[in-house]
Order: structure tokens, then C-alpha cells, then sequence
């Protein structure tokens, strides 16, 4: 009893039961529709084997996630040491605050046609569409957390002699450093988003371009593999991402 | 003297957290700053540290001047309320942060952190984090880490004020008994009476930015000068309007209309004791009694008064509503400024009584 | 002096520096460009001017906001409902939540060749699309503040006699609202970012459309105009409800 | 018995929080359940509540089994440590909501929360939230909402424990005083003994999941029944090992190899003095000396042991190093399970000690 109960306690939780009733609605669904409008599961899964053996998906996801990568990593670059400069001092956050509080309401998106005539239609413009998508909010997390940082540390590094700039490194920059995680987080995710929209209006290549091209081939089956494809690799990279910040960043307060 | 404030003043805003302080330490002591919150004790301590610094007046350390010195060359031991410990780093290098930033090689510091660690007894904890300790041994790891750079001054805020009532207990006595051994001249913020008591050398008594009187704690209790001090030190019953006179014994003090009586102070005998007859003996009415762990405190009615009186069970019993007789032996008269202490004038020639 | 520093304060913190700084760098950057690469301040408000006399700008402002305000409000009548059932009802949970912790990883517009197949390129998809991106961010926040209720309130209003239908509608609900509201923002500004790339694949109006389509006649002023126009009305709109949420739901502990 | 508990275990996981509890409280009585945290106070205070439900045995309140019973329909009010007061609700809706479940008029609920108000001393705040009141008067709000819906049985989760310490003793005298005036039943939690012995009229000692000894303040104090009692109340000075045979006037009990004595029962007199020659007294050395406010307590060292003795100031004065004559009147001898009472037998028939 005791243990049958935990069986069933576990499939539930598992989320096992939410995949197969999806399919089985999914499927269901599809008997009333062509394959064009909504192909059942297995098409679907036909059509995923197609991409998969030919090589275009697994090409796909690496020219979309390497863009990805290239962005991210330059914009954390970028985003963390200007974001502590203008936590830290305040003349430099009054100068550079107000721009910074406009253009985080710009999407990133918007800049695409810009991007475009700026950089060309190559890799350039889209690295620098994501570089622009992660900045935002790493500089925002950065500040604040730079200026949520327990200024009793600060007195405490003081009184025992430390300098500012030794304080600034030895307790402010630690003390950020759980938000500026979070801040790299959202980063990547408004990456991902960035990237995909950026695919579908100027590529050749990458999985925004196989969602949006799926189209014009009438392979509806090749957009649902695409969609998919998204969402596990967002899942994938934020539960990496979150395992790697626990393991490294532990003691520094990232949960 | 090894420390001086001269005149100091300090406001924030609208509030003068330091109205003209000037007070004195000498090398060595153990000495807290007991005030209600917002009297300014802890921007005191923050003006001696150098985390806050004065509008006017002067701060010596040691003979010296520091009004112009930073509090990274101060050379004092901070402690603050909430421990202020590193969160990222270990137990060790949390104690070694100041001598790192001295530049004092691996071993020295090495060798001194164990030394401190032996010394706040955490042997063996060097490597765990902060958030692996209680709090009392949190405490005790702010305290080495105040230390290590070996400060001339030691400067506690509250020091158990995050702390259990169980371990605060321990941690008081065990403060006192480390700092005494290090011989550093320690000063500590409180709000709480039985803790700056307990701990204190000395007390320097607050009170909206003023210091109200300093002294040894006997001596506070026995003899406060002021009226804030007369009603702040013990739980005393405030009696306005020159009704002391209506005591037994006590007579009108010109320019002091009002009394503190401690429970202490009143002494209570059963009606049918045969030992002891004095005039200072009143008759009253007892109307409520608490009880106190070791003793019971009593309310007497008496002449519209109600008198508070400390009563040690182990005497006689008394129950709510007896009759019982009182006197009381000492109170503090006050007017909105000094205070005084009055004896029982009939005790006073009784050769039994016997007051230090 | 001391008056003078209040002023000198004043206009350091109100921005001023920073526009000005700002627009002297661009008016000195576009002297070595040409117009059609990087127009100056004059020309982009020369540009601007134009679209917003032709009233091309405020027909697209009109149907760019008519398209988020539609999608968010519906997004918020089903996202809000739903997430409070789902962190209030275990059994709802699991088999609800797996779902949703996939599709969360989905960026919105990698729905868009989909929708625009099942709905058209009318209207509905753009709004079906933005429903989407704001659902997510609601319910997760929802549910979040759903299961972060301080529960020595729910303990209390049981033990005054309340079931445990009254508790939910006046504890939990109540409690939840400051995550709620936050969902809300967070699914405003992802609705904003979507719009703009669904304008930009298949529209005929909206600013989207407007800052792709410039590209075409060489107009780099009006994607100028069109990106300000977006960081403008993203800063305002955050701003409003902002500025709503902290006057009617203060006592929520909205701030 | 208006509450009784009887035979009633509670485990969560591995931690028994209540291990075989039995228990009963007269109508109108204000009792204390005191323990050390982990001890299982605050959990025989929930299942009383029914926000926790025992594994086995019963629960009455008013001679009615209330096990099946939900929180709902106990009848009971509760005052949470937290307060858990509805921040977006006003004063006067807080005290309102338990009416307005029982869908009183509003005319009524409008009377009742005046009414209420008007007890804890807080009228006109009835339109204020809770977070523009302070501490002890949020308290005060929460004691009215617990109240309005007239519950059998008031009970209170550590009520002073979020309050500042000099308003935390108002508060208690006042709660005691309101209770007193309502005559309703009421159970407190509280791991404060000062807190317990004050206000309660009756005390429930729990220690381990298990009530140790129940009984009045006075009666606990005075004869404790278990080891751990006799070591937990009070502050006192364990010897271990018969080590209490040395002192003058105790001999061996059987089977209670360790020794309770509190500094109460110590008595001290200078060398000189001519009043009383006892074989009781016994001289040691003072090796330390703690002022208390109103008393010193000694360390007095004799024959390899370390007694505490508390000492009235007024007395006569002394200081580290003298030495002292001193007595001990009585100690609870104990072994790991039941404690008693030993009188010193010198002093037993001295017909001028009296005891209570």
C-alpha cells in the first residue's frame, strides 16, 4: 500500500503523465486536420528523423547556439565591468544611468535593421543584436547588485585597514555576484529569443531559419521538431547554467 | 588618558545624535555605553572607529589626535551587530583578512589565526563558512577577526544583541573574562541594564545625545545624578509632587518634587514579627504580587500610594490582600535635572544598618 | 555655493549630461558617415517630423499598442486564474508544471510560422502570438507567489473559522498579488520584444514594420525614429504601471 | 478538567514531538508551557489548536473529544509569534475577520471591534495597516482578532518573543492582567522562564517530547521533581559525584549523585560578625564578584568546589579575595531521572528559619 502509493506518487511527479496525455490530445487532435496543418506525433517524429539523419538540425543548432555563445560571452564581458564601475561611483552612474534606463526598453529586436546596414548581413550583425540583448540585463543586475551589497562589510573591510579599491574587490565584486548570475541568466534566455527572430528575418542557417523556411515547404512537421528543439535546448542550457552556478558560485550565495 | 572626546557634536538631518559629548577612558578598561535607542550611543562608537565623523570637537586615541585619520589607520577593533562576516570566506580567512591586507607573511598569519581561534575556542572550525556556525560562535569569530590586526582600542556595537538569552548569558561572562586577560581597552554599546552591569567596568550613561553620567556601575546605582539616570537604572516606582514626604523618615528636598523607589529599597515584616519595632514602619495593603524566580515582588497601597517591594520568599509568606509592615530605607529624589539620594532619616542613626 | 551645488546636483542627476553628451557624440559620429549609414541628430528629427506629420508614425504607435494591449490583457485572464489553481491545487501541479517548465524555454516568436498557418497573417496570430509570450512569465510568477504565502496566515484564518475556499479568495490571492503584478511587467515588456519581431516578418503596419521596411527606401532616420519611438514607449508604459500597480495595490505590498 | 490531553504522541519523521503527553487544565487558568526549543511546546500548542493532528491519543477541550474536530470548528483563538496579521487589511478589518466568517451584522462586528480596541488600548487606530503600528501594538491587535470570535480557549504561540525587551515586560503584565479581567482559559509557549514564572498561574515543563512536571511557579521552583527540572529553572551551580556531601549539614541520599544549588540558597556573612555562630557556616574565598543590579553574586571557592552566592549590597560590602563565612540552606540532589529536596540539617531545627 505504502509503496504502490509512492509509485504512483512518483510517476506523477515525474511528469510523465503530462507528456502522454499531451500526445494523446496531440494526436487525437491531428485526426481532424491534414498533416499540413497539424501533423500527428509520429509524422512529426518522422519528419525529426528526417532532419536528424540528414544533418541539417544538429547543423542548425550549432550555428544558432554558437552565435549564442559568441554574444553572451562578449556581452558578459562588456556588461559586468561597466555594470560595478557604475554601481560603484557615482559620477559615472549619473552620466551613464539615464541612458542606460532608456535603452533597456528598447528590444533588441529593433535594432535588427540597423545591425543589418551597420555590420552586413554576415555573423557580425547578429553577434552584435545578441551582444545588445545581454548587456541590458547584466549591466541592471550588475548595479544593483553592487549597490544591495551589506555596507557593514564594506566598514568591517575598512576598520581592519583595506583600502577602497581593495574593498571594491575583496567585498563589493563577491557581494554582487549573485545577481550578476541572475543578470547572465536572463541574459542568455533574451539571447535565445534574440537569436531565433534574428534567424527567421536574415539567415541562411540556424533553427529560427528552419522554423520559418519549414513554412514555405509545407513541412509543418519540421516546425513542430524545431519548436521542440528550442525549447530543450533553453531548458537545457538554463538547468546547466544553474548546476554550474551552484557548484562554483556556491559560497558566493548563488542558489 | 587613553581616550578623549573634547566637546564633541554630531547631527544628522534634524537630529543631534552627539550634543557637546566629552567623556574620558583610561588604557585598559572595559567600558559600555548604556542609553535607550536614539540616544546616540552608537554614533559614539562610529565617531571613535572613524565610520562617522564629527561635525566639531576633538577625538584622542592614545595622546593622539585622530580627527583627520581614517579608519583604516585608527588602528581600532571593530565588532558589529550583526558580525559583518565575510559570507564567501572561510572561518580562517575571514580572521585573516586584516592581516592580509597588512601584508604579513603566510606563516604569521597562519600561526596567529590558530592563536585567535584557540583563543575564541573554535579550535578546528578554521575551514568551515559562516553559515556553518551558530550564532554565538559567529560572535565569537567577529571577535578574532577584530583582533588580529592587534588594535590598539577594541569597539563592540551590541555585541550579543542577535544573540539566544540562553548563550548570551555565556557569551557576556566569557567576553569579560577574555577581555580582561587581553588587557585591551574595550568599548561596548547596549541598551540592556543587566548586560552593561554584568560586563562593564565602567558606565557612560546616554541620553538624547548627552552623556548623563559616568561612573562605576555600584556607583551609578547607588548615586545617580540626574533624573533620566534615576528613573533609567533599575524598575523604579516614580512617585511626582513631593508624596514621598508621606513616607516614613523622609523629609521635603527643596527643588526635588519627584521620587524613585526601587523595589529593593522597601522592606517588608509581617505583621505579627515581635523583633523589630521602628517609627519607619508603615502599615500597608498588599494588592498584587508577582513572582520573580527567586523572589516575589510586591504592590503595597498605602496613603494612595502604591509601593513596589522586593520580598524574599524564603522569609515569610505573603499572599495578596494581607496587611503587612514596610520601610523604606533609601529613595532618589529628582527635579527634571539632578537627583538625589535620600536616607531614611529614623534608619540613619541605627547603628544596625550598614550601607557601603 | 551651497546653492550652486544643489544646482550642479540637480542637473547631474536629472540626466541632462548624459542626453546632451549623447547627442554631441552622434552628431560628431555621423559628420564621417553618410546620411543613409548614420544620419545626423538634425536629419533623424527632420526624419521623424516627417512620419509623424504624415501621421505614419501614430497609425503604427495605434496598431502596434492596439496588438500588445489585446494580447496582454487576455494573456493576464487566462496566465493569472490558471497559475493560482495550479500553485494552490497539488494534483493540477503535476501535471500541469512539467509542461509549463518546458514550453517557458520557448521563445515566443518560434511560434510564429505556426500561427501565422493556423490563424493567418491577420490579426489573430500577432495577438495569439503575444498571448503566449505573456502567459508564461504570469503564470510562473503566479504560482511562485501562490506558494511563497506566509502560511501563519492562512493558519490564522482557519483557525478564526474560515474554509479553506474563503482562505484562498482572502489570504492567498491576496498574498500572491506583488509576484502577480511582476508577471505582469515582465509579460508587458516579452509582449513588446514579440510584437516587434512579428511586425517585422508579417505586417503591413506597426512599428515593427516601420523600422524593417525604412531599411528598403534607404530611410535609416525613420528606423532612428522607430527605435527611440520603442525605448519611449517601453519606458512609459513600465513607468504607468509602475506607477498604477504601487497606487491601487500598495497595500499589497505593490512598491 | 476543562483541556485534557491524554496519552497523545505526535512524530514528524524522525523527531518525536510529543511523546505520550497527558496533561489537564482547569477552566480560567493561564498556564505556561516552557521548555527549551526542540522540546515540543509549540507543538502541543498547535494539536491543541488542531493545526496539527496527533498520531494517537485524545484531546477534549470543554470534556468534548475534539480529535475529528478541524481548527475551524474548535472554538479556539490563537495569536501567532509572528502576529500574522493580514498586512492588507486594516486594523479594524483584521479584528473583524472571524465575525464576518460567522457572518455577523455589521452593526455587531462594528460594536464587538470598538469593544476590542477599546481592551487593548488602542482606539482610533482602527483604520491604520499593520505596518504603520509598532511592535507591541501589532501584538495588541492580534490578542483583539484572537478574541472577537469569543473562543473557549486562548492560545498563545511565544506572544513577546518579536518585541523589544523593555516593552516586552509592559506587554507581559498587561497581557496578564487582561486575561485575569476576560477569566478566559488560556495556554501560553514561551522558552523564557523569567516570562513563564511572571505571568502564568500554572507551569507545563517539557523537555524531550515529554511534560516533565507540572505545577504553580512557586511550587516548580521550590521542589522539582526530575533532573532536568531542577537543573532548568533557575541558574544554578551543578556538583557532581556526591561532591555536596563536603558541605556542612547535607549527608549522602542514595542514588542522587548530583547537586542543583541556586545562589538563593546561599547564604554569606562576614568573618566578623558576632550575630550568629551556626556549625553550618563554613569559610571560603570569594574569587570573583558579579554585580547584578540590585545584588552581587559570588563566587565563593571552598574545598576544591565553586559555589555561587547571590548577595544583597546592603548587607555589607565585599570584595574578590576576602574571605566570607557562608551556608547553604538546601539543594536538589538528583540523579538522571528524579530530583529532591534536601534541607541543611543543622539549620532544620533552628526554629528561626522558615520556610514556605
Amino acid at each position: 500500500m505504502e509503496k504502490s502509493n509512492s509509485i504512483i506518487n512518483r510517476i506523477l511527479k515525474s511528469g510523465l503523465i503530462t507528456w502522454v496525455l499531451l500526445l494523446f490530445i496531440w494526436g487525437v487532435g491531428a485526426l481532424f486536420y491534414t498533416d499540413d496543418f497539424l501533423p500527428n506525433p509520429l509524422v512529426t517524429l518522422d519528419g525529426a528523423k528526417t532532419l536528424i539523419t540528414s544533418g541539417t538540425l544538429w547543423t542548425d543548432i550549432v550555428v544558432s547556439m554558437g552565435r549564442v555563445l559568441k554574444g553572451w560571452s562578449l556581452g558578459l564581458l562588456f556588461a559586468i565591468p561597466v555594470g560595478l564601475c557604475v554601481g560603484n561611483f557615482k559620477v559615472i552612474s549619473y552620466v551613464f544611468e539615464p541612458f542606460l534606463n532608456f535603452f533597456r526598453f528598447v528590444p533588441a529586436i529593433g535594432f535588427i535593421t540597423l545591425f543589418l546596414l551597420w555590420f552586413g548581413v554576415g555573423e557580425t550583425s547578429k553577434v552584435a543584436l545578441i551582444f545588445y540583448a545581454v548587456i541590458f540585463p547584466v549591466m541592471v543586475n550588475t548595479i544593483a547588485g553592487v549597490r544591495s551589497v551589506d555596507y557593514s562589510l564594506v566598514e568591517a573591510a575598512e576598520s581592519m585597514g583595506a583600502s577602497k579599491r581593495r574593498t571594491f574587490f575583496t567585498v563589493v565584486v563577491p557581494s554582487a555576484v549573485p545577481n550578476i548570475f541572475t543578470g547572465a541568466r536572463l541574459g542568455l534566455s533574451g539571447a535565445i529569443i534574440c537569436i531565433v527572430a534574428a534567424e527567421m528575418l536574415a539567415a541562411s542557417e540556424g533553427l529560427g531559419y528552419l522554423i520559418y523556411t519549414s513554412r514555405l515547404y509545407y513541412r509543418t512537421d519540421w516546425i513542430f521538431a524545431g519548436i521542440f528543439t528550442l525549447g530543450l535546448i533553453g531548458f537545457l542550457a538554463d538547468k546547466l547554467l544553474r548546476f554550474l552556478g551552484k557548484k562554483f558560485l556556491y559560497r558566493f550565495g548563488v542558489r | 588618558m587613553y581616550i578623549k572626546l573634547d566637546n564633541v557634536n554630531k547631527t544628522f538631518g534634524n537630529y543631534k545624535a552627539s550634543d557637546n559629548v566629552s567623556f574620558e577612558i583610561e588604557k585598559g578598561k572595559l567600558i559600555a555605553l548604556l542609553g535607550p535607542s536614539g540616544s546616540g550611543k552608537t554614533t559614539i562608537l562610529r565617531m571613535i572607529a572613524g565610520l562617522e565623523h564629527q561635525d566639531d570637537g576633538d577625538i584622542y586615541i592614545d595622546g593622539k589626535l585622530v580627527n583627520g585619520i581614517s579608519v583604516q589607520d585608527r588602528g581600532i577593533g571593530f565588532v558589529f551587530q550583526s558580525y559583518a562576516l565575510f559570507p564567501y570566506l572561510t572561518v580562517f580567512d575571514n580572521i585573516a583578512y586584516g592581516m592580509k591586507v597588512r601584508k604579513n607573511s603566510k606563516e604569521e598569519i597562519s600561526n596567529k589565526v590558530d592563536e585567535l581561534l584557540k583563543l575564541v575556542g573554535l579550535e578546528g572550525l578554521g575551514k568551515r563558512y559562516p553559515d556553518q556556525l551558530s550564532g554565538g560562535q559567529r560572535q565569537r569569530v567577529a571577535f578574532a577577526r577584530a583582533l588580529a590586526t592587534e588594535p590598539q582600542v577594541l569597539l563592540l556595537d551590541e555585541p550579543f544583541a542577535a544573540i539566544d538569552a540562553k548563550v548570551r548569558k555565556e557569551l557576556r561572562r566569557w567576553l569579560k573574562d577574555t577581555i580582561d586577560k587581553l588587557g585591551i581597552t574595550s568599548i561596548f554599546v547596549t541598551h540592556d541594564q543587566d548586560e552593561a552591569v554584568e560586563v562593564a567596568d565602567e558606565l557612560i550613561i546616554t541620553n538624547q545625545g548627552k552623556v548623563e553620567q559616568i561612573g562605576t556601575p555600584v556607583d551609578i546605582y547607588r548615586n545617580p545624578k540626574t533624573a533620566f539616570v534615576a528613573q533609567f537604572i533599575g524598575e523604579s516606582v516614580i512617585l511626582e509632587n513631593y508624596e514621598y514626604e508621606k513616607l516614613n523618615g523622609f523629609t521635603k528636598r527643596d527643588n526635588a518634587p519627584k521620587a524613585a523607589i526601587r523595589p529593593e529599597f522597601v522592606q517588608v515584616l509581617p505583621l505579627d514579627n515581635n523583633t523589630e519595632k521602628s517609627t519607619a514602619n508603615m502599615k500597608g495593603k498588599v494588592v498584587d504580587t508577582a513572582f520573580r524566580g527567586s523572589n516575589v515582588e510586591l504592590t503595597i497601597a498605602y496613603d494612595n500610594l502604591e509601593i513596589k517591594a522586593s520580598h524574599q520568599i524564603e522569609d515569610f509568606t505573603v499572599k495578596k490582600g494581607d496587611e503587612v509592615y514596610f520601610k523604606v530605607t533609601r529613595l532618589y529624589a529628582f527635579d527634571d535635572d539632578n537627583a538625589y539620594t535620600l536616607i531614611n532619616d529614623i534608619l540613619k542613626d541605627n547603628p544596625e544598618m550598614y550601607y557601603i
